[in-house]
């Protein structure tokens, strides 16, 4: 049984990053990791880089991590610690997805052996959903 | 046709095979239909007495369950039961006819709610062929036409197994949710089992 | 000064409805109702027609309410909800968005005093946004 | 060029100015850019000590600005002053020039960060034509370049507020972005603020 790969959920909300991973988990029957980085250090409204640091070496399995954020701040945080890692590690990248839609497509894919462009891909695709 | 004995059955037979449900919901979706269901069932047979009129029976049964159940299945499973006691109105008395105009009302009130065809691996695949199976044997009255619906619901639900979701969660799962049987296709065999039983022992 | 157009966002999670709320209403500046209807009546996973109604009579300020739903029986309670509504009352409408995303663009067009229609679109604009 | 001082002062004036940018982020986005500049510029100024070399001061700064702001300035400002450093390198003193080349570096990281061209109403439409007018006085000095750069760092500042947003939180808000200052433009007058009065003084 290989490694799954982790997803990490970025948002300004604490609350609403750990429901979103709450949700995505209920997708990936517990063998995928979902780690919420939300809100500011201090548990207020903001987006942490050492937060998202914790959460992306504690989702990492070993095959790879895809981040998903909410808005402006969180994806520059993910761009700003991407830009930061070194060579070598393993693979992080930030998926252009919406916040909860991708969260849980992407838990679905990793949940089914996606490997990291896979699971990137599934989350993009959330863009798509329609709900009307 | 007795409605309030129906639900009180299709209660008694989703609480009994909750586990499975929730079993066939784990592999494709979230893991908690037959939990679902049987909560919403049991609130309804609360709500439910034996003295409301057949169509009242369905409606506060639908009501219910909108209410209670907490997943897909609540909305869904709801509308198609209110949609039938509407079909049903104030009859004190219900024929197949009647019983068959108020399946393919649930159908068509199912279908608009959750916008699924047949193929989508959910409820739909069940419920569309025992509705029509219901109505090609109405003619020789209700028990025959709801044994001719269970029949057809179960063998729709069988046929889910092959088939890739297109709507609801299992769709998350792309390919992956093909080769296992869709919950609800699996829940509304038991809504056609309870219907047979009772019209058989009426 | 007029009523804003309110809005509901129900979830499966209460903790990212809520959280959805929370940044949501940063941008509407205090001035938009901003409901969460989020998880089962006894606060699991799931959703509750019950806690949608209560939450849209609580945004409605008499200028309407805009829902925005996260996953499949989110759309199906709020869909059954309007089913339900008397004619006559105020509008509910239920946005087709990306759920954080739209909640956040409506609560902003809400707060700039757009009417239903247009905090409706807002909301649905948000699919468009991109974020890499 | 004593980078240092520099960020000591941006630090002072950021605190002191906290409210007016807070004001600023309320009227087109929520409210935090005052106080998150501040949390991070007083972090960042703990963070610091006179006897780092100048590029090292700034690439500590911005890194403690990256962590501890909590909005989207961070990482603009934590990249601009990284980038800065960066391009200072190890040297132990640092002339016009070389200075010029680092915030013609904190732009560039800016830009390739949040992706924002001059008119979109940012801080970069303060900072980018502040960058181009020190370099074309840098051959005069590096106070007098400071001093351009303020110049030119309050005129794009300004011209900020007929502006419709096109990045960051205020985009939301579409045409009702219209008559306000962007804050990190506002912000971003203070670093250059800080960077005439140390030129100045040196
Ligand atoms: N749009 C839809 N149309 C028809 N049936 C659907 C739809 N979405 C879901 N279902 C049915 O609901 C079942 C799942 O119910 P349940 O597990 O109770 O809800 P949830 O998916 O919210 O957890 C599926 O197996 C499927 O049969
Ligand atoms: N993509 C971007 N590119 C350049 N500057 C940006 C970008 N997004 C935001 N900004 C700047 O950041 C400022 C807001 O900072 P702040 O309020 O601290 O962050 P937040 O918007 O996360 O609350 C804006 O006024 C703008 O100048
Ligand atoms: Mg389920
Ligand atoms: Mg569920
Ligand atoms: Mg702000
Ligand atoms: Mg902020």
């Amino acid at each position: 049984m290989t490694a799954h790969v982790g997803i990490v959920l970025i948002s300004h909300s604490r609350a609403l990053a750990e429901g979103a991973a709450e949700l995505a988990r209920q997708m990936g029957v517990g063998e995928v990791e979902v780690r919420a980085a939300g809100g500011a250090e201090d548990g207020g409204l903001g987006t942490s880089l050492d937060l998202l640091e914790t959460a992306v070496s504690e989702a990492d399995q070993g095959a790879g991590v895809v981040v998903i954020a909410d808005l402006g701040s969180s994806v520059l945080t993910t761009r700003t610690l991407l830009e930061d890692r070194e060579e070598g590690g393993t693979e992080v990248v930030l998926a252009d997805a919406p916040f909860v839609e991708g969260a849980v497509a992407a838990a679905s894919a990793a949940a089914g052996g996606a490997d990291v462009a896979a699971v990137t891909r599934a989350a993009s695709e959330a863009w798509d959903f329609r709900k009307t | 046709m007795d409605t309030y004995a129906w639900m009180v059955r299709f209660a008694e037979l989703v609480s009994a095979d909750a586990e499975r449900l929730t079993r066939l919901d784990s592999a494709i979706g979230d893991g908690d239909h037959g939990s679902n269901l049987d909560r919403g069932m049991r609130a309804a047979a609360e709500a439910l007495s034996a003295d409301l009129p057949p169509g009242k029976v369905l409606m506060t049964a639908g009501r219910t369950l909108v209410s209670k159940t907490g997943g897909a299945s609540g909305p869904l499973y709801g509308t198609a039961l209110r949609r039938a006691g509407k079909a049903l109105g104030d009859a004190s008395e219900v024929g197949a006819a009647e019983l068959g105009a108020a399946l393919r009302a649930a159908l068509e009130g199912v279908q608009e709610l959750g916008k699924a065809e047949e193929g989508d691996k959910t409820m739909v695949d069940a419920l569309a062929p025992a509705v029509t199976a219901y109505e090609a044997a109405a003619g020789e009255g209700l028990a025959t036409a709801a044994r001719a619906a269970l029949d057809a619901a179960e063998k729709g639900a069988e046929a889910t197994v092959p088939l890739q979701a297109r709507k609801g969660r299992a769709s998350y799962l792309g390919p992956r949710s093909v080769g296992h049987q869709d919950p609800g296709a699996a829940s509304t065999v038991l809504l056609f089992r309870a219907l047979a039983e009772t019209a058989a022992s009426s």
